[in-house]
This record gives C-alpha cells, structure tokens and sequence, in this order.
C-alpha cells in the first residue's frame, strides 16, 4: 500500500524539480505498481504537456506538529460516484493514522446551505485542516474563505471555490479536459462531418456547464459538425433515456452521434437504441464515461464509444495532500489526478489514442453501477466496504 | 413571565412546548456529553448563524399552515431572491438600498401570486404552489443556470459578524419572530389568520375578509421567504437558482415540531422558533457526532412522527 | 338549508358544466394531441406513440395507487421513496438467473404491503395527518436504503428484468400489458366491488361511513396499502426500464403522481375521482412532457410550461366542481 | 306608524333555472319581533342573504334606516348594524369564547395592540347581561351547543345592533334555554331592536312573534299580525293546503306485554353524558326519549347502536346482548340507526340516491364481492318509489335533494335494514310541514308492522303525538315515563326538569 503514497509523492516531487520528472517515472514504474488501481496509472497529460511550470505554494506556515485533527466537509454521498470518491478518502486516512488523530466527515446531501452549517460545526470541533468538496463553486467561497483567515488550511478536492486565495490547493481532475477530449474524438471519429444531439449533466451544474463549453469550443473549429439538439438529462438513466427516445422519433437515423457528457445518461441512450429496434453495430457513435454499464452495453452492442471517467480516486491524492500541507511540504497550486481514456476497439481517432480497450478497463461481470476509476484496493465492492480510519 | 406561562396554560400548549423544550435539554446535555467543544461560544453564535435561513422560512410558512394552506414554492422563490440580489448588485453594488426593497417586494408579490391564484382559480394550494414553484424555478433558470453574481462584503459580514459578540442574525432572527408573535396575537388582522384557518366558513360570516387574508399568508410567507434569500445571498455571496430548493420541505418541519397543525387555526410563532432551534440544534449535534446523512435523514422523519405524536391529542390531525 | 337546496338545484340546471367535467379532459387531450401531431410530424409515429405509454406505464402503476391515498381524504409522498427501496431490494437478491423474478415481485409487494401497513396504520389509527406521515416515511425509507446500500448499491439484476420495459405478448409491450390489468382491477375494485363502494364512503363522509358499518379506519388502511403496493410494482417496472439500480430510481413521481390524478379529475377533498380518469391525466402528463422534448424546448421553458399546466388543469377542474 | 328600520322592495333573485326569490316584499319595524314562515326551499334563507348581504339580489330595492342601500359583503351590512345568527354557527372551536364574541370588535390596549385582559373582561361582562355564565376564556369546543348557540347571540350584542335576524335558533336548544333565549328577545326588542325570527316550531311564534310573513317557492303568501292568525292557518299558508290531521292515530292498546321486550337496556353509563340509564322497547311499540338538549339523549342511542364504549350496565336485544358491540354488528343485528345529523353523518351527499340507500347493506344487492350495478338499481327504485322520494333518477347525487327527501332516504335506507329496532334522532329536524307528515306515516307503519321504535325528539308536540310510551332523561339519567294519556307536554317537562334523586329511581322500578 505504501507504493500508492510513494508514486503520489513521486509526482509531486515531479513537480517541484520538472527536469527530474522523466527519471523518478523510471524509477517507479507506474504499470508495475497498479495492480488493483484501475484508473490510476502515469501521470495526467494536462501536467505532461503543459508547457508552464508548476506554481508552487509555501505551505511552511501552515506546519503544525502531528496527530492532527482533519474535518472533511462531502457534498454528498447521494450517487455511486461520491460514495466511492469518499470511500477513498476515508480509506486513505486510515492508511495514514500514524500522522492523523481524528478524521471528521460530514456530508450535504447536495445542499450548500447545509455544507456551509457543516463546515462552521467542524471549525467548532477544533479541525486543523479542511479537506473540502463543495457542492457548489461559488456558494461556499465565503465560508471558505472565512475559515482560511481563522488560521484553518482549507484544501478543496474534487471541485473548488471560486477564489482561488480562499484555499491552499485543488486536487481534480479536469471538466475542461473531459468535455474537450469527448468533442475532439467524436468530430474525427465522424471525419468532421455529422449532425449529433448533445445529451449534457444537470442544468447549472458547473461540471456539466463546463463540459458544454469545453465540447462547443471544439466544435466550432468543425462547421460540418451540426448539433441537433441539446437535452439536459438530469445524469438520470431514465431521463437519458426517455430523452433519448424522443430524440431517435424527432431525428431517427438522421443522428450521427451521440455526445453524453457521462454514462450516466450515455448508457439510457444505448438502451433507448435497443429500444427502438437498432441492433447490433447499428448504434451511431457515443461518448460517456464514468460508470460500468456504459462500457458493458457498448461492448455487447459493438457501439463506437470513447469514455473518459472522472476518478473517484482523486479522494485518495486529496488526503494526501492535505498532509502534505500540514507537514509544510510545498504543493503544487493544482494537483491533478490522472485520467484514463477507454475506447472501443478500433475507435481511436488521430488525437484520441485508447489507454485502454472496453474489456481491460471493466469486466462484464462488474456491477453497471461501479465507478472503474476509484484507486482501492482490488476487490473493491462499494456495498461492503467500511474502511477503518481514526473517528 | 408567569403571564405567559398563564397564558400558555389556557391555551393548552404548555405540556406540548414542554416536551419540545425537554428534547431541547436532552440534546444539549448529548451534545456536551459527546464533545466539550458543543456548549461554547464559538459554536453557539455559529448556530445562531445557521438558523436564521430556515427560522425565516419556517416563520413564513407558519402563515400559511396557520391558515390551513402551505407554501410549496418557497424554496424555487429563495433561489430566485438570491439570483436576483447578486445579480443586481454585482452590476451596481452601491444601490443596497435598492435591492434589499426590491427584493423584500418581489418576495411579498409573488407569495401574493401563489395566494390570488389560489383564492380566485379554488385550486388548492399545495398544487398551485407545487406549479408556482415549477414556473418560479424556470425563469430563473431562464436567466441564470449557473451560480453567479456577487455582493459587496459589507453585506457578507451581515451574515457572519457580531454585534456585541451576538451574531447579527440572531438579534435579525429573534426581532422577525417577537414582531410576528405581537403581529399575530395582539393585532385584529393577525388575529384574523386563526379565524381563516380555523373555520372558513365562520369566518366569511364573521365578515372576515377571507380571500383578502388569505392572500396576505402567503404573501407574508413571500416575504419571509425574500428575507431568507437576502441572508442566503449574504451568506454565499452568489445568486444560485438551486440553493434554496431543499428548504421548501425543510421548512415545513419546525413549524409541525412547533404545534401548528396543517389544518389550521391552532399553533404560532413561539413553536415554529422552539421546532429551529430544535432541528438546527439537532444537525450540528448529529455532526459533532459525525452521523452520516443517511442516518440524518432517519432522524428527520422520526422527529416528524413524534412531533405529530405530541400534538395527536387534537382531533383534527396533525 | 334552502341555500343548498338551491344551490344543488343550480348544479342540476347546468348539466352543460357537468358534460364539461365529464369529458373535459379528453377534449383537453385530443386537443394535445392535435397541437402535438401539427407541430411536431414525429409524434404521432407508431414508436413514439410507444416510447410514450412505455415511460407512462409505471407512472400510470403509482397513479393508480396514489388515486386510492386521494380518493380516502390523503395522499401518498411516499411512493417514489419507495420505488427506489424496492428496486434496491431486487438486487439483494444477488441473482442473475430470471428464475428469481418472481421471488422478487413477491418480496418487492410483500415490502411495500408493510410500507402501505405504516402509512395507513399512522394515519388511521394515529390520527396523523397523511402529508405529514407518508413525508415521514418518504425520508425514513430514504436513509434506510442509503444506510443499506452504502450509498452504492450494486445492480445485481437478472437479465429477464428488461424485458419488462421492452418485451411484448401478443405484439403488446409488457409494461401496458401490466398497466391495463393492474386498471382493470383497480377500477372493477373501485367501481364494481363493495370495497370500492366503501372507499367511497370513507372518502365522502368518514362519520356516516362509520355509521353504516364500515370501519374507516380499516378502508384507510387498506387504500394506503394499494397505494404502495402500486407504487411497489410501478417501481420494478421502472427498474426494468432503467436498466440499472440507483438510490434515486423514480424520483419525482411522489409530485408527479398527485398532479396527474388531479389533472384526471380525483379531488383532493377525497370521495371523488375514477381509475380512468387519473389514467388520462398521466397521459396528458407525459404527452406533454414528450411534446416539449419533441419541440427541443430548452429546460427552463419545459419548468415554466409544465407549471402553468398544473395550475392550468387543475383550475379548470376546480371550477366545474365547485 | 312607526318607520321601518328595514324595507325590501320587490327583492328577486334568479339562477339559472330557478328563481330562489320573487319580487317579495318585506318589512321590519323596531322593536318587533318579525317571524319568518315557510317550509324547506320556500327562500326564507335567500332572503335573509339578501338583508345579511352574503347574497345580492337581482332586482327591487333594499332601504335601511330609510336609505337606500346596496350591500357589498356581509361587512358592510354588519358595520350598519345588521346582525345575522345563521342556523350553523359561526363560530372558531379553537378559540376562546371572548376572541369569538369579540371577533369583530377586538379590544385594545397600550400601543394599539390587542388585549387579552381587556377582551375576557368586556366578554365577562356581555355574558352576564345576557344572564349567562360561561368562562370567557373556556375553548368554543368544550362547549355544550346551547352554550354555544348563547355565545353566537353575544356576538350580537357588541357594538350597535338595529336589526337581529336568527335562523332557527331554537333547532338545537331547548326547554330553560329556550326561555331563556325569548326573554333576551324581548329585552332586545324593548331597546328598539327590529328581530327577523325563523323557526319551524309554530308554539313558538305566538308565545314570541309580533306578526307573520309566510314565503312559499320564493313567492310572498301573506303577511299579518299574530294575532289574527291560527296555527292551522298559519300552516295552510306554508303549505297551500289544508292539513287536517298531523299525527297517525296511535296503537290501539299496548297487547303485546306479553313478550319480552326488544330493546332491554339496564343501568347503563357511557361516557360523561350516561351516568344510569334503563329502559325497555317492545315490537310494534314507539317509545319517545325526552328531555333537554344535553340530558344524554343522544348518547343513549350511540350506546345502543354501538358508537359509544358502555362503561357500566348491560344493553341486550331481544334477550341476548350484542357481542362486539360496534356499528356494523348492530346492523347485522337488525338495529338501524337514523342520526340527528344528516350531513355529518348521516349522508353521503357526493354519492347517488342508490349508494346512499344500500350503504349498510352492500350485501343485498352485491354477488359475491362485487356488487350487481342493475340489481341494485332496480331495488332502490322500489325503495324511492315506496317512500315517495322525489328525485329525477336513483344515480342523482343526494346533494341536490331537498331536506325532506334527504330524510326520506335516510328512513327508506335504515328501515330496510332495522328488523327489530329502529333508533330516530330528531327525526323530522329541518323538515318542513308537508314531509313532517309524510314521516310521522311512515313512523307509525313501521311500528304497527311490528317493529320496536325509539325515537329521541326535542320537539314537545311531536313526542306527545307519535308516542305510545315516553322516557324521561335529565342529566344523564332517566326521571321518569308516563304512557298512554298521561303523556302530555306538561307531564314531559316535569321529568325533563326534574333533579336526579332516590324517588326517580323508585319510579323507574315500578315501570320495569
């Protein structure tokens, strides 16, 4: 288990002096290490290709002598995503309870009024550091932002606040990349030309609002990409799927491809396909990633697909960050986790090369629901798991 | 004070407060049990803090439950408050004095709306304000899909500063509800929400001007509403259209806790405070024990039951 | 005494108003139905008509139950809570062989029959007021089921649960197919049976329901227990649907299932209202729903408009009854 | 003569399809008492609507005070002091007796702000002009209904009152309250005060009324001193015929002593209201239970019937008691219960004439569980046409049905199921004269075919007429039964005022 911590710490030293980058990766190598971590090998190409150093931040006077008391303030744990997501966190803190004497969760249930109640009663509870996923980016800046002028280090995970003084770093992974990488495969998948219905997350939802401008940014430089119709789904299989259903009656097979910003909704747009009487190899060409059945379903039907999770392993990288920060070990500004890409077989594209093939990546056996990307151990089995860690 | 106790003691409701006030206690000593960091300063004037959202929109739908309605479209209206606020002010920021009445007026007109559509179309209420709430949230949406805006951090302090080291929206809170008390129980046309609620029939014969009372409740219950946005927005600083969508049920619960009855006629203010201080004390127990949510929502729906199991001596229900 | 004689003799004289009560709603639908197939040509295709009854029939399943709650002077918010807690009790199962489906229905009734039990005995016997209870219920079996799956439950589900949205028996897709025999025997217990007659008499007047040797406190309870075991079924249904298990498997049918049946004409005063009219208000509802997808409304038009149909429909009942 | 304080014009009021007022006039000098006649439907409500102003007429004038005046709401009316008692009371159940007296006139004290001190005082003191004695801060639903019925005439006596309309006040009270009531009338009416009084109750209109008007289907039939009016002209008016004879004649002789009697109640207690209580019934015998509203009248017959818990005594039929005592078992018994209450419980008004006929006896026209929709339709035809129901089909909502017809039903409904004991409350309460008659008929059939009938009635002359034995209660026990020519108003209203004691029982003993 110590090898996960090692490889984090590796990036992050990766980080501090770029130049060794390329000798640390030698002398850890990443395949040989992840067994049992799906999703979770190399580093993000965002870091690699970006041709910007790493701003680093002096976490010198946020140093305080161990055990320490964390509070981690969830959004929620309402979807399979953010269960696992806090799975990892809450397995991670019991990796490293030599160093963390209390760990204190609580969750929003989506609800940032209650997120910023919950954040005062862990300020009340005495927390050295706050491990933070807001519900929102801009509801909770100030209540952040409050807490960091108390003297309370705030690391965000998985989405941040709005400033960026009112936290010490942001551990995610990238909407942007996510929404660009989605757009650019399907645009050179159909050779740049094709009309394609769009099938987005939750209205106002910057996940999915960023996803949306990532994917229409790359369409504007494909005018022979023509977008139907948007239909938010609400990330609900249902909702995707009615949705889709009405779409395939509107357009029928005037539909080149669809762009589902997740599997969520992706997998209700095969089924709505099925549905409608489409066979196997007859569905148009698909985007969405995130949960199992989208893969499974694309496999069993030959859909052209190409899948981006978002990882639930980045919990894992948070709470080792925030340690990281009360230790006073600089951290880089923005700490990215990496990200797979899953395709098809043969539907790679000029820009989109495949990490992986459907069947490495999920199992058909998988349950639909079970999120590939979350970094724990092998076995992993959501239902049953319950991580000891310092309460 | 023995005044009041004389006067709860007619009205029945002292064994009922006394059970609310007993959990209160139980809670209290839990929370001091649990963690020595519960019964402090710093800990209370958060929780002062927190409740002034949900006791202002539980105070406005006490109007409406008083008046045997409810008010299913508070929480699209909240949103809504808020994404107009920070959006008007982060275009000028220097006109407060505009927003604030504007939005305590928008508030009061649309809770207006939900009871004029209510009164006039005889739809009741719970479906009109079940599709006010669905039209209030799509024009919002209309404008703003994703939180934005901004307000000028005097405003923000609003919300988290003290004034002579009491959180501001604890003397904001405690002012909305004695002004409602008084306005409720010792003035003729608060008096006139027990008469509608009570039997509407009566009342109309009574000469009550019962359309035009009802319509006030809700309008009221706008307006508290637009007060909850107004320390939303001071509290979060953006306008967000979702951000008040869970407080349309959450505020239904302390005004039940607080022994006024959905069919109306019978409760007050003085219960819906005591049900905010009792749900609110209760979450930040239920953190400090770190209870996951799940179990939260457990506890929601039992304290629901019990509370109805209080007031079941009525025999008009709950 | 007189003013109500005249008042009744007033009702009687406009027998206009009351053909208008009677068959409003269908002119109301055709009406839908002819914007709908002039705007929009893909409408009236065979498969659309389809896809449009196969997503109303688990809601028309819960419309069903929720008309009994209403029909007794209540209502049930705690059918879509309970959708979701039967669908996570089809996976507990573990199984991947069809052979379990039926095991599965008889759990997922037996669950939602103790559910129904709860509700009504709150209501019935504790005097609770049915908004309260059955929100009670709504938010206990919800942290129920999330303590229980962990927040993830694990779509462990035979492949024979799809069929249930897509297969067919006689060309007649399986879902309709179960729709039409749960309103069969809703309607001929409602409409032909005592038990339907006594429900009415609880809804119309509990006291005098009393009175004549009915035990309203039993009816109550029994229309609660339909209620959820409608929702029960509505809820595998819509899992065959989905495909696959979340903790959320049909949120929002609780509101949409009350607005449907008041749109068909069951009043929320109780005593009033039929199986088949609440079965035409969940049509108008998805009819619309379809419609607007169909015209690409963006969301916050589809938010507006289905507001003001609400309020719309419901208005125009109002009147003619009162 | 005096100025009118009121004075209606040609008052009309037309609906689709019916004209509930036509081009009636009427008139109200202060300091009378004005009775207002006329059977069920006749518009003696509309009417008063229309002076009330809940109701605005399509044509004539209405002049107050000698202006013309054209009311809004019921507010206006009331703010220029006209003050309508209307037959359901207007009252809040979870108020207090002060808030509700001074519903319209809250007192204030400092600041403007409502007092509760000074409200219970001015209420403390209207009450006792009117020489009651309630607790003004008692809730309205602790009170008895007489009290209540005291505290709706309070209401009236705040602020100024010119002109006091009373719908059938004396509907639920009687006896002492009665007295009592008139003797405020006439304290009223001797400050000026122009009273509109409706009532059923004939006896009452010449011990109270100055003069008379008689409305029949909204049309005006006459208007007349007291004096010049008898009680069978009085009811010709109301009815546009002549009515000989009100009551059946009675059994012959009571033979049948023999058996044992139907009905056996003994030393029975249920709840606060029947404290001891011991009757008998016999087949083919009508056994009138008396005594004033509140004495535990009804009470007994819910004990009977299986509403109340029986606390202590016993209650058999036919010399057996019923196991499970609750409704559905005394049905199966044979006992039908007609309820004082025909909308709150008696009736389904949402439901047809054929659901309300067959709702304790679903299993007369159902097969198996499922009930036969021809049969049953077919055999309340039988039943509306044998009691002479007037309604256009059996599938009409009984909502639309006059009262009458409504009571009709409910008799054609209990007496299918009642094989051996029928159990009347107020059964001709809101009746008007004509269908009086028809169900006083039907009464003294059912009996003569051999049924045991108890029959609870606060109308004196109904009880004299129709019984052949009288029970006496008072306070929740019974003071005493007088039979055959003994039974007279003045034997009755000795028992009903009679305190509880030693000698009643002494007497009950002797009767058993």
């Amino acid at each position: 288990m110590n090898s996960i911590r090692h490889k984090t710490k590796a990036v992050f030293a990766a980080g501090i002096a770029g130049v060794l980058v390329a000798g640390v990766l030698a002398v850890v190598p990443a395949s040989a290490q992840d067994a049992g971590r799906k999703g979770y090998e190399g580093v993000p190409r965002t870091w690699l290709w970006n041709p910007n150093f790493n701003e680093m931040v002096d976490t010198a006077k946020w140093k305080k002598e161990g055990p320490y008391t964390i509070g981690f303030s969830n959004a929620s744990i309402s979807n399979a995503w953010r269960v696992a997501f806090q799975h990892g966190i809450l397995w991670s803190a019991g990796q490293n309870s030599d160093q963390i004497e209390r760990f204190l969760v609580t969750d929003a249930n989506d609800d940032p009024a209650k997120q910023i109640s919950d954040i005062q009663d862990l300020i009340s509870q005495g927390v050295d550091l706050l491990l933070i996923a807001p519900a929102t980016e801009e509801a909770l800046d100030s209540v952040v932002g409050r807490a960091m002028r108390q003297g309370i280090p705030v690391v965000m995970v998985d989405r941040k606040v709005s400033s960026p003084e009112n936290y010490i770093t942001f551990v995610t992974a990238s909407d942007t990349v996510v929404g660009r990488m989605e757009a650019q495969w399907m645009a050179e998948y159909l050779n740049g030309e094709g009309d394609i219905v769009m099938l987005p997350g939750i209205a106002g939802a910057s996940p999915a609002e960023i996803r949306i401008k990532a994917n229409k940014e790359v369409f504007s430089k494909y005018p022979g990409i023509n977008v139907l119709e948007m239909q938010y789904t609400d990330w609900n299989p249902a909702t995707g799927k009615a949705t889709m259903a009405a779409l395939i009656q509107k357009y029928g097979d005037k539909i080149d491809g669809v762009l589902a910003d997740s599997a969520l909704q992706g997998y209700g747009a095969i089924e709505a396909y099925l549905d409608a009487g489409y066979g196997k190899g007859e569905i148009p060409p698909m985007t969405g990633g995130d949960v199992a059945r989208m893969y499974q379903l694309a496999h069993e039907y030959d859909v052209p697909m190409m899948g981006i999770d978002y990882p639930t392993s980045m919990g894992i990288t948070g709470v080792e960050t925030a340690l990281d920060v009360l230790n006073g070990v600089p951290v880089p500004s923005r700490v990215e986790v990496n990200m797979q890409i899953v395709t098809s077989p043969d539907a790679e594209t000029a820009s989109v090369k495949a990490d992986r093939y459907l069947l490495d990546h999920v199992s058909m056996d998988d349950p639909g629901d079970l999120s590939p990307s979350n970094g724990l151990p092998e076995g992993y089995n959501p239902a049953t798991f319950d991580p000891e860690y310092p309460k | 004070m023995s005044a009041i106790v004389a006067t709860m003691r007619r009205n029945r409701l002292l064994p009922n407060y006394m059970v609310v006030l007993l959990l209160l206690a139980i809670i209290i000593v839990a929370g001091t049990l649990i963690s020595d960091r519960f019964l402090t300063v710093r800990n209370f004037s958060f929780l002062f803090q927190q409740m002034v959202v949900l006791g202002l929109v539980s105070l406005g739908q006490t109007f409406t439950i008083l008046i045997g309605g409810i008010d299913l479209s508070i929480g699209a209206l909240a949103g809504a408050i808020t994404v107009f606020v920070a959006s008007f002010l982060d275009w000028r920021p220097d006109l407060i004095w505009v927003a604030v009445p504007v939005a305590m007026m928008l508030g009061a007109g649309i809770g207006a709306i939900n009871g004029t559509l209510s009164v006039f179309l005889r739809v009741h209420p719970l479906i009109v304000t079940l599709g006010m709430s669905s039209v209030i949230f799509g024009l919002t949406l209309m404008y703003r899909k994703q939180p934005g805006g901004s307000v000028p951090i005097v405003f923000e302090d609003i919300a988290y500063n003290n004034f002579m080291g009491i959180p501001i929206t604890a003397y904001a809170l405690v002012a909305a509800f004695a002004i409602a008390g008084v306005w409720l129980q010792r003035t003729g046309t608060g008096r006139m929400l027990y008469f509608v609620g009570g039997d509407e029939e009566a009342a109309r014969l009574n000469g009550v001007p019962v359309r035009r009372v009802k319509i006030l409740a809700y309008a009221l219950a706008g307006f508290c509403t637009s007060l909850a946005a107004l320390f939303l927005v001071a509290k979060t600083g953006v306008g967000d259209p979702r951000i008040g969508l869970p407080l349309t049920l959450q505020s239904i619960t302390p005004v039940i806790v607080g022994g006024t009855i959905l069919a109306g006629g019978r409760g007050g203010v003085f219960g819906t405070f005591l049900g905010v201080l009792l749900v609110s004390i209760l979450n930040n127990l239920l953190n400090f024990a770190g209870v996951s949510s799940y179990w939260q929502w457990v506890v929601q729906g039992l304290i629901i039951i019990i509370a109805v199991g209080i007031y079941r001596s009525d025999r008009r229900g709950g | 005494m007189t003013e109500v004689d005249n008042a009744a003799i007033r009702r009687e004289g406009m027998s206009m108003a009351g053909m208008f009560e009677k068959y409003g709603l269908i002119v109301f639908l055709a009406l839908l139905l002819i914007i709908a197939a002039v705007t929009s040509p893909a409408f009236l295709g065979p498969q659309n008509l389809v896809n449009v009854l196969t997503i109303a029939a688990p809601l028309g399943m819960v419309v069903i139950g929720q008309t009994f709650a209403i029909l007794v002077r209540g209502l049930d918010l705690s059918v879509a809570s309970l959708m979701a807690t039967v669908a996570v009790l089809a996976t507990a199962f573990k199984a991947t062989d069809d052979s379990v489906i039926p095991l599965i229905f008889v759990a997922a009734i037996i669950l939602s029959a103790m559910v129904g039990l709860l509700n009504g005995w709150l209501i019935a016997k504790r005097g609770v007021s049915p908004f309260l209870a059955t929100l009670a219920t709504m938010i206990i079996l919800q942290g129920a089921r999330f303590a229980y799956t962990g927040g993830a439950p694990i779509s462990t589900l035979p492949p024979g649960m799809a069929w249930l949205a897509s297969g067919r028996v006689f060309g007649i897709p399986v879902n309709l197919l179960a729709l039409g025999i749960l309103a069969v025997f809703a309607g001929v217990l409602l409409h032909r049976s005592r038990i339907g007659r006594q429900i009415y008499m609880v809804g119309t007047n509990p006291r005098a329901a009393f009175l004549n040797g009915t035990s309203p406190e039993r009816i109550t309870i029994l229309c609660y227990v339909l209620s959820s075991v409608c929702a029960g079924i509505g809820g595998l249904f819509l899992l065959g649907y989905v495909g696959t298990v979340s903790n959320w498997v049909g949120q929002g049918y609780e509101l949409d299932s009350i607005v449907a049946a008041v749109m068909g004409g069951v009043a929320l005063s109780g005593g009033r209202g039929t199986i088949v009219g609440a079965l035409l208000g969940v049509v108008v509802l998805v009819v619309i729903s379809n419609l607007v997808l169909l015209l690409g409304f963006p969301i916050e038009m589809q938010e507006v408009i289905k507001g003001v149909i609400i309020i719309g429909a419901a208005a125009f009942y109002r009147q003619r009854l009162m | 003569m005096v100025e009118p304080v009121l004075e209606l014009t040609l008052i009309e009021k037309i609906y689709p399809g019916v004209k509930p007022l036509d081009r009636v006039s009427f008139d109200v000098v202060p300091g009378e008492v004005h009775a207002l006649l006329g059977e069920n439907g006749a518009g003696k409500s509309t009417l008063t609507n229309v002076i009330g102003g809940a109701i605005r007429p399509n044509g004539g004038t209405i002049k107050y005070q000698g202006r013309e005046v054209e009311w809004r709401n019921p507010r206006e009316a009331r703010d220029a002091g006209i003050h309508v008692i209307h037959q359901e009371l207007a009252l809040f159940p979870e108020l207090t007796v002060a808030e509700n007296i001074l519903v319209d006139h809250q007192p204030r004290g400092r600041l403007g702000l409502l007092s509760a001190r000074e409200r219970t005082r001015q209420a403390k003191t209207i009450l006792k002009s009117l020489g009651i004695s309630i607790d003004p801060s008692a809730r309205i639903d602790e009170l008895a209904l007489a009290d209540q019925q005291m505290v709706e005439i309070a209401k009236a006596l705040v602020g100024e009152v010119k002109l006091l309309i009373l719908d059938e006040p004396t509907a639920v009270i009687s006896g002492k309250e009665v007295d009592l009531l008139f003797d405020r009338m006439r304290h009223l009416r001797s400050q000026g005060i122009g009273i509109v009084y409706i009532s059923h109750r004939l006896e009452e209109i010449f011990d109270i009324a100055d003069r008379v008007t008689v409305l029949k289907d909204g049309k005006l039939v006459g208007s007349a001193p007291v004096e010049e009016l008898t009680r069978s002209r009085m009811i010709n008016m109301m009815v546009g015929r002549e009515i000989t004879q009100i009551f059946p004649a009675k059994a012959s002789a009571n033979t049948e002593a023999a058996e044992g009697p139907v009905l056996r109640v003994r030393n029975l207690a249920s709840g606060k209201r029947v404290r001891d209580v011991s009757l008998d019934v016999r087949a083919g015998e009508i056994v009138g239970l008396a005594g004033m509203v509140g004495s535990g009248r009804t009470e007994v017959a819910d004990a009977i019937f299986g509403i109340a818990p029986i606390d202590h005594g016993s209650i058999e039929l036919d010399g057996s008691r019923i196991a499970g005592h609750r409704p559905s078992v005394s049905i199966g018994r044979g006992i039908g219960y007609l309820t004082e209450d025909r909308k709150g419980s008696g009736l389904f008004l949402d439901m047809s004439v054929a659901a309300n006929i067959f709702a304790p006896a679903l299993s007369d026209v159902s097969k198996g569980m499922l009930v036969d929709n021809g049969r049953e339709r077919e055999m309340a035809e039988g039943q509306v046409k044998a009691f002479s129901v007037a309604t256009p089909t059996v599938s009409t909502r009984v909502g639309a049905l006059s009262g009458g017809n409504q009571q009709k039903i409910l008799f054609s409904r209990w007496t299918r199921i009642a094989d051996r004991l029928l159990i009347l409350d107020e059964p001709t309460r809101g009746v008007d004269v004509g269908a009086k008659v028809e169900i006083y008929r039907i009464i003294r059939e059912l009996a003569e075919r051999g049924l045991a009938i108890l029959m609870i009635s606060s109308e004196l002359p109904e009880v004299v007429g129709m019984s052949d034995r009288v029970v006496v209660m008072a306070h929740g026990e019974v003071t005493g039964e007088v039979a055959g020519d003994e039974i007279t108003e003045d034997s009755i209203m000795h028992f009903a005022v009679a305190a509880p004691n030693r000698a009643s029982d002494a007497e009950r003993e002797a009767a058993a």
